[in-house]
């Protein structure tokens, strides 16, 4: 029977060509026309240290990682004493047949097969070691391999004939696997693509859609996991006159951005867990000077430098409330690599429309992973610019400033909270500043005015708390809801689809903006559940908490901290253990 | 220097009123700004002042401009970040001492290495004046405050030689009270091209009345002295620290000249082009 | 009739000697056998602007800053027009009579004085006017003023004649007002001292709180209105071989701190909100190499610059949650001066015993404000030291890092959470780290090891959450609850005075510790009440917010931001218009 | 240099086993600490060694003695606290390139004025190894890295010109290759009172493999350089960055040192006497 997806993995030691292998597989099972979505591990070392490189494949759309291994391939022992646990009751291992040996429990689903051997006399090198194995997995799953082959040639075109050896290798595992191997596993073949698909991770989308969105200026400083977004942009934004520019620290980075900002740019910075915590000063100053500002935030496991490569989903309390005082800032977290990309175009809009700084958050898991997704059409997807002074300025010729030398009123205090931005260049000079102020920008420090301006930069958001996007998924009344934020979703609606295969009705909520919450549209869905349950990857449930104190909606919570995703029988099997016995039970 | 006179200085001189003590340097400082401004026919719409947190960070305020009033520190990066993203505008950072040299001071070797083209003048009271009197890192050794009761233990910091040391493109020296010299020195700031340093002397009359000191001590380099000199310039700049004058002058390939020069190398940059790149060509499969 | 107190403003320019009048007044006062309670506003300005110093003295303890001014004393017409709306409907004005003139409606209870003539006339100098408004004062009030003389002598003995020039000033205000004012006022005559009174502001008393626990390394940056706390430090701490560093800025503060507290030393830092800002990160590395620490944040009205010299309590947010990933802290807010210093020593034993980083939470108001009160019996007020190495270690001579070159395993999993720290200098050497690690501090990035890890560094805390000090005013059953933290306390409880008079019932609650939250305790306490009001000089309700998470309960939130403390006024009139009508309607 | 020999350099190897690439030049660093502590006979149990975060961060697990391992960039004031708070600790620091002069930059000026007597050890690589090879402030113009794809745009920080201006108390370059002299230059530094800065290249076999050019361009000062001219010692620092040994001395007295002197100078400072100071005095009324 075939299954309609199978979860491979390949585990090894890191320089043995583990994630590389992994990635061309990926490539070529895309080409080929599945949907795929990865996660990998990587060691705390530079080099050396195990890898893991994980791969789910199917005829549909995949949401999440994977239940448990289908296909597990051990480059050497360590990999197999790793990740055995997680192959599933039925999955199957292949074992390098020189370096691995597999415990009972596995023999009769276990095979070996010699790769570095394969690799030497098929392409002259036991480094061909990685291509042996995809041609294996290729072979196993009955899975064309043209489009891989175009893949490998194109990648080596300059470096002589690897490329030739590296499809004499992959051929080579290919027929092993097909004469020595038993045909154990399927997979449903996809049918052909209604829409173009592509194959990237969030990262590159979170830089596609910064692209579209109009961004001009980025600076940051680097860090895991958000360092390819610096490296991609430092490739592309100079063409059209862009910059991207490695700062000394997060904070000048920041500093710049907003710098930029102020004078019309639409401008980035991405960083992780402890530069965000760098930039809580500025992060108050953009909502105080109202200056738009996107800061990505790929989150890893905290706290402090904690596990670098590891992903969670810890630094929501910093992004909602990191700064002193109280400064208005939008926080909105994409669920998927497709939604990385929308998500990216929405932060700037509402930098732009709302005149704040935006954290989008993503996280190690989303950043990195490969999925593939329908390509998105750009032209749907609308990009929204400020409200500037030249924008509803009448034209008449008349000095913005008035008379004299006063300043423009920059801050006016409007019905929506939105005043119009003049740009440095144009008429309308003022001074943008953190201290508190009237209208025109100079300092005041009446009780009444702290009060008018507080307000004012409040109230902005109203509008986007209410208008915000919202995925549901599953009926108006529900045994179970799940809500959740950033990454879960896709396991989320899966763990939705393994209760209803149980007879439990579960729907699934997943609001885009966590801050400001669309707190009415939350409590309504709430109505129809029976029990709320909000998975998140970290320790203290800080989006739960926040549904608590700001929906006053009583939540169960669903934490693991393991540094990987939750798969959706994860989420599932906590449903039916603890939560339709006691409403109140929280793992 | 550029002779365009097309505005009075007083054309600069914005509504509000300074709020500095009888007597505080950053009047000089302000007034020497407003004159180069004026040589210069500086357009208000197209100059940004941006500073940090400090009496001297209050500057922007008074200055018919575009201003930007940062946190405590962060001027420089706030400023590149201005000019990088339009590279038209005349761009002048300022602030205190310990804005610029403390909190700040990670900040000023990047700045002098990336050679932003702006002009950075620090207001120099050797003191901590909007917090009432602490040192500073330019407040000399043994100086009784608030904060080093029993004088100061730290040695003061050499901007001068720091900003030889940085390879800064313009270093200078001024003082509040030589209005000419110090209005002559922003010019020359302002138009060299790449990052420029002015330390401006300023006394703090409530909390390092210095005035008297600098009044009496300050003298200006000698005419042989050869800015181009990069040696030269950090052996006088750990002579006497009250001399004036223009110590060092670097002139290269400013941030904003480099960046355009990537142009051509750079890869497609739409959206689109970016996104091709991922595609998977399914046809071929 | 006399008053039990009455609340005494005296406002006019920078520079008159308005806020030197109001602590020479103060301390005489309190030598006289009365109780004080200042507040004073300065302007944005160095030198001129507009300032005000406000006391309320009193025969018993004063516990807010008075509901209005009973007597206004206007040193100019500003003083007059920007004050005069704080006159309540009995109260007083005495106006400087060369350079204020009151409006009409106060033309029956308004007097003028020439200050600056009689100043010149009996002291010689037109400086003295301050010098007469306090004998002004006293006069009126029949305050007698010897203490207040010999005060004056011994502040301006090193001064020549001015102590003299400046007594006789005082006597001819007094002399003035007995003879040309109409005895309208009169407060309560003070009974004798039981215990020793002293007069200390809230920043003082955290300095002397700090120094009863151990302080020996302070290091901190400049910042309003913390920076007293640097420098009464500087001035005492090397004395026994103590340090007090002013360092580049806030992150070098708490860089050191930890440093020193590693080390073993007790070690803290003091700022206001943007530095606390900057601390998130190392926040973040105190909670996860579990290094002792007491961080001081004096809040400021926020955000970013905002209104430096206003009090705000905006930043309980970022203390409770500021940092990436998920680290714990401890919050704790002193109520009121004398608290202040217990709250100091609380800090500290708290960071030494669950060897964590504390942050204590004043304000403007309660750090600068001065207050009588009974002086500490230092002797009652324990003080804790953190569980060392060497308080465990056998004494068997046996190396505590086992053989080889093993590290100590200063991590190690405990029941409590708590390991005993080895102290550089004295066998068991090991690694700090803020990386995730195993016991003996080596780099790990498995799921277990962070789980583990994570569930020692936050059960440490749940003893201090089960047994952290609280005070409560009122009965068990009452129709109003008041619950809040830090210096809103005493208006809390007057304005429960204000109520009980108008046959309401109302209690107080206020925990000191704000994190971890005492949850049992206020459940149980809330189960009591048939409302719950919290109280918070803020504008988003942060502790309304907390509460209603952690502890799932219903609060209404009263927020201001007007730069000054609340009024008990403003508390019972909040109550009793809102309140009672609908529970659920917030200010 | 101290004669005592008491311990094995091997007796400072702590159990865990580096994680740095195969021909990292940290291992030469590490190497040469063994010997350098081995010489001094320093006690395990009295020394500690801060760092930030980097590949070189993780020096401190790698050595049998007290650690701490900080996060990026705070390795300094980190090791200030640790000296001030506990004077008889022997205290050094360590980092990357990246830690100590990009994100820790700040710090250092201040270490240098204050004269914390520590001594700080750079593995320079002129990259940033642990995020994969992004340049850093002291990569080379032009130089060509995932940040920087089209060459860098920057120009490199002259370490040994920074720290003469900050008048640091020893200034000095070696190489993770040139065991002997960097073992003496190391040894040097923890003898020098004062802080002690030692600039160590230290090749990134992984992203920047300068091992080659190193090895073959390194030289070193001749012997006329006299390090107590800080002029001097600073137009060297202009000359070949190539060049390894003592650039500069500048001994005088330390933080501990000045602070030491304040004792007397103190007020009274227990709790008890600071009510004293408050008290009402009430019997006077
Ligand atoms: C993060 C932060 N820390 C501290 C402060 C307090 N602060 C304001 S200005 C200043 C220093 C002022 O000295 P300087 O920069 O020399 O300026 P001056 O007032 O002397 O012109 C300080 C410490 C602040 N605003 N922000
Ligand atoms: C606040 C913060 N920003 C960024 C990082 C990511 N990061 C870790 S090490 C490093 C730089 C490494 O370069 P260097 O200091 O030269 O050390 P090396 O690895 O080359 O020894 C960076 C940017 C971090 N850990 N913390
Ligand atoms: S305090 Fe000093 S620096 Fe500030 S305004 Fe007054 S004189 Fe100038
Ligand atoms: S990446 Fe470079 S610096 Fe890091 S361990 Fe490898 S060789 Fe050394
Ligand atoms: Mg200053
Ligand atoms: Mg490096």
């Amino acid at each position: 029977m075939a299954l309609p997806d199978i979860t491979l993995q390949l585990a090894g030691e890191s320089g043995e060509g583990v994630i590389s292998g992994g990635d061309i597989f990926t490539s070529g099972a895309g080409r080929a026309g599945y949907w795929a979505l990865t996660f990998r591990t990587y060691p705390a070392e530079i080099k050396g240290g195990p890898c893991m490189f994980q791969v789910r494949i199917g005829a549909n759309r995949i949401k999440s990682i994977g239940n448990h291994t289908d296909l597990l391939v051990c480059f050497n022992q360590e990999g197999f004493d790793l990740q055995h646990e997680t192959v599933g009751p039925e999955g199957i291992i292949i074992a390098d047949a020189e370096s691995c040996k597999v415990t009972d429990e596995f023999a009769d689903r276990s095979f070996e097969v010699p790769f570095s051997q394969i690799a030497e006399e098929a392409g002259g090198s036991r480094r061909g070691k990685n291509m042996v194995v995809v041609g294996t997995v290729c072979g196993l799953l009955d899975i064309d391999t043209t489009a891989l082959e175009q893949l490998i040639l194109a990648r080596y075109a300059h470096k002589g004939d690897v490329g030739e050896a590296n499809i004499a290798s992959l051929r080579a595992g290919g027929d092993n696997a097909r004469q020595n191997l038993p045909s154990v596993l399927n997979v449903d073949k996809p049918g052909p693509a209604e829409r173009e698909r592509i194959l990237l991770s969030g990262n590159q989308a979170i830089v596609a859609g910064s692209l579209h969105a109009g961004l001009s200026y980025y600076a940051g400083y680097p860090i895991t996991p958000a360092s390819d977004i610096l490296e991609s942009l430092a490739a592309r934004l100079p063409r059209h006159g862009g910059v991207a520019i490695q700062t000394e620290d997060e904070i000048a980075a920041l500093a710049s951005v907003l710098g930029a900002g102020y004078t019309g740019a639409k401008a980035m910075t991405a960083t992780s867990g402890p530069g965000l915590s760098l930039m809580s000063e500025l992060i108050g100053l953009a909502g105080t000077a109202e200056i738009p500002a996107v800061i990505v935030d790929s989150m890893r496991a905290g706290p402090s430098t904690g596990m670098p490569t590891k992903t969670e989903q810890s630094d929501l309390n910093q992004a909602v409330y990191g700064s002193h005082g109280e400064a208005p800032r939008v926080v909105i977290a994409p669920t998927t690599v497709d939604d990385c990309l929308t998500c990216a175009v929405e932060a700037f809009n509402a930098a732009e429309t709302y005149q704040v700084p935006v954290i989008l958050l993503s996280d190690q898991s989303l950043s990195h992973r490969l999925e593939t997704v329908e390509r998105p059409d750009l032209s749907e997807i609308e990009v929204e610019d400020r409200l500037t002074l030249a924008d509803v300025a009448s034209g008449n010729g008349a000095s913005p400033n008035g008379d004299g030398n006063s300043a423009y009123p920059r801050y006016k205090l409007t019905e929506s909270g939105i005043s119009p931005m003049p740009i440095p260049g144009t008429p309308g000079s003022y001074v943008s500043t953190g201290i508190e102020h009237d209208e025109q920008g100079h300092p005041s420090y009446t009780g009444e005015i702290h009060q008018a301006m507080q307000d004012k930069r409040w109230k902005k958001l109203d509008a986007l708390a209410a208008g915000s996007r919202v995925t549901v998924t599953g009926a108006e009344k529900a045994q179970v809801g799940i809500l959740g934020w950033g990454s879960t979703e896709g396991a989320a609606i899966e763990a939705a689809e393994l209760l209803a295969a149980e007879g439990v009705t579960a729907a699934t909520f997943y609001p885009r903006v966590l801050c400001p919450l669309p707190v009415d549209r939350i409590k309504k869905w709430a109505e129809g559940m029976d029990v709320i349950v909000v998975p998140e990857v970290n320790y203290t449930g800080q989006f739960a908490r926040m549904v608590r104190s700001d929906c006053e909606v009583p939540v169960v919570q669903l934490n693991q901290i393991s540094g990987r995703p939750f798969t959706a029988k994860q989420i599932a099997d906590f449903i039916t253990e603890n939560v339709k016995t006691a409403a109140g039970a929280a793992a | 220097m550029t002779e365009t006179i097309v505005r009075d200085p007083k054309a600069y001189k914005s509504d509000l009123k300074p709020i500095w003590c009888p007597g505080c340097g950053d009047f000089g400082v302000l007034a020497a700004t407003f004159r180069a401004f004026s040589e210069l026919g500086l357009d208000p719409d197209k100059t940004v002042i941006v500073s940090g947190i400090g009496c001297s960070g209050r500057f922007p305020g008074f200055v018919t401009s575009y201003g930007y009033h940062s946190v405590h520190g962060r001027a420089l990066p706030t400023a590149m970040g201005v000019k990088m993203a339009n590279p038209d505008l005349e761009v002048i950072a300022v602030g205190g001492d310990g804005d610029g040299f403390a909190i700040g001071g990670g900040h000023f070797p990047h700045a002098a290495r990336r050679n932003i083209d702006i002009t950075y003048v620090v207001m120099n009271n050797e003191i901590y004046g909007l917090t009432k009197g602490q040192v500073s890192p330019t407040s000399q050794h043994d100086q009784k405050s608030p904060s080093s009761p029993f004088g100061n233990t730290e040695s003061p910091l050499n901007t001068m030689a720091t900003a030889i040391a940085a390879d800064a493109s313009f270093v200078a020296r001024g003082a509040s009270f030589r209005a000419k010299e110090l209005t002559e020195l922003i010019l020359a700031g302002i138009n060299n091209k790449g990052f420029s340093f002015i330390d401006a002397y300023s006394p703090c009359t409530s909390f390092n009345n210095t005035t008297q000191i600098w009044k009496d001590g300050v003298r200006y380099l000698d005419e042989s002295h050869d800015p181009s000199d990069r040696a030269a310039a950090f052996a006088r700049a750990l002579d006497d620290p009250m001399t004036l004058g223009v110590y060092y002058k670097h002139e290269r390939p400013t941030m904003v000249d480099q960046f355009e020069a990537l142009k051509k190398a750079a890869k497609p940059s739409t959206a689109d082009e970016l996104l091709d790149g991922y595609a998977l060509g399914l046809t071929a499969a």
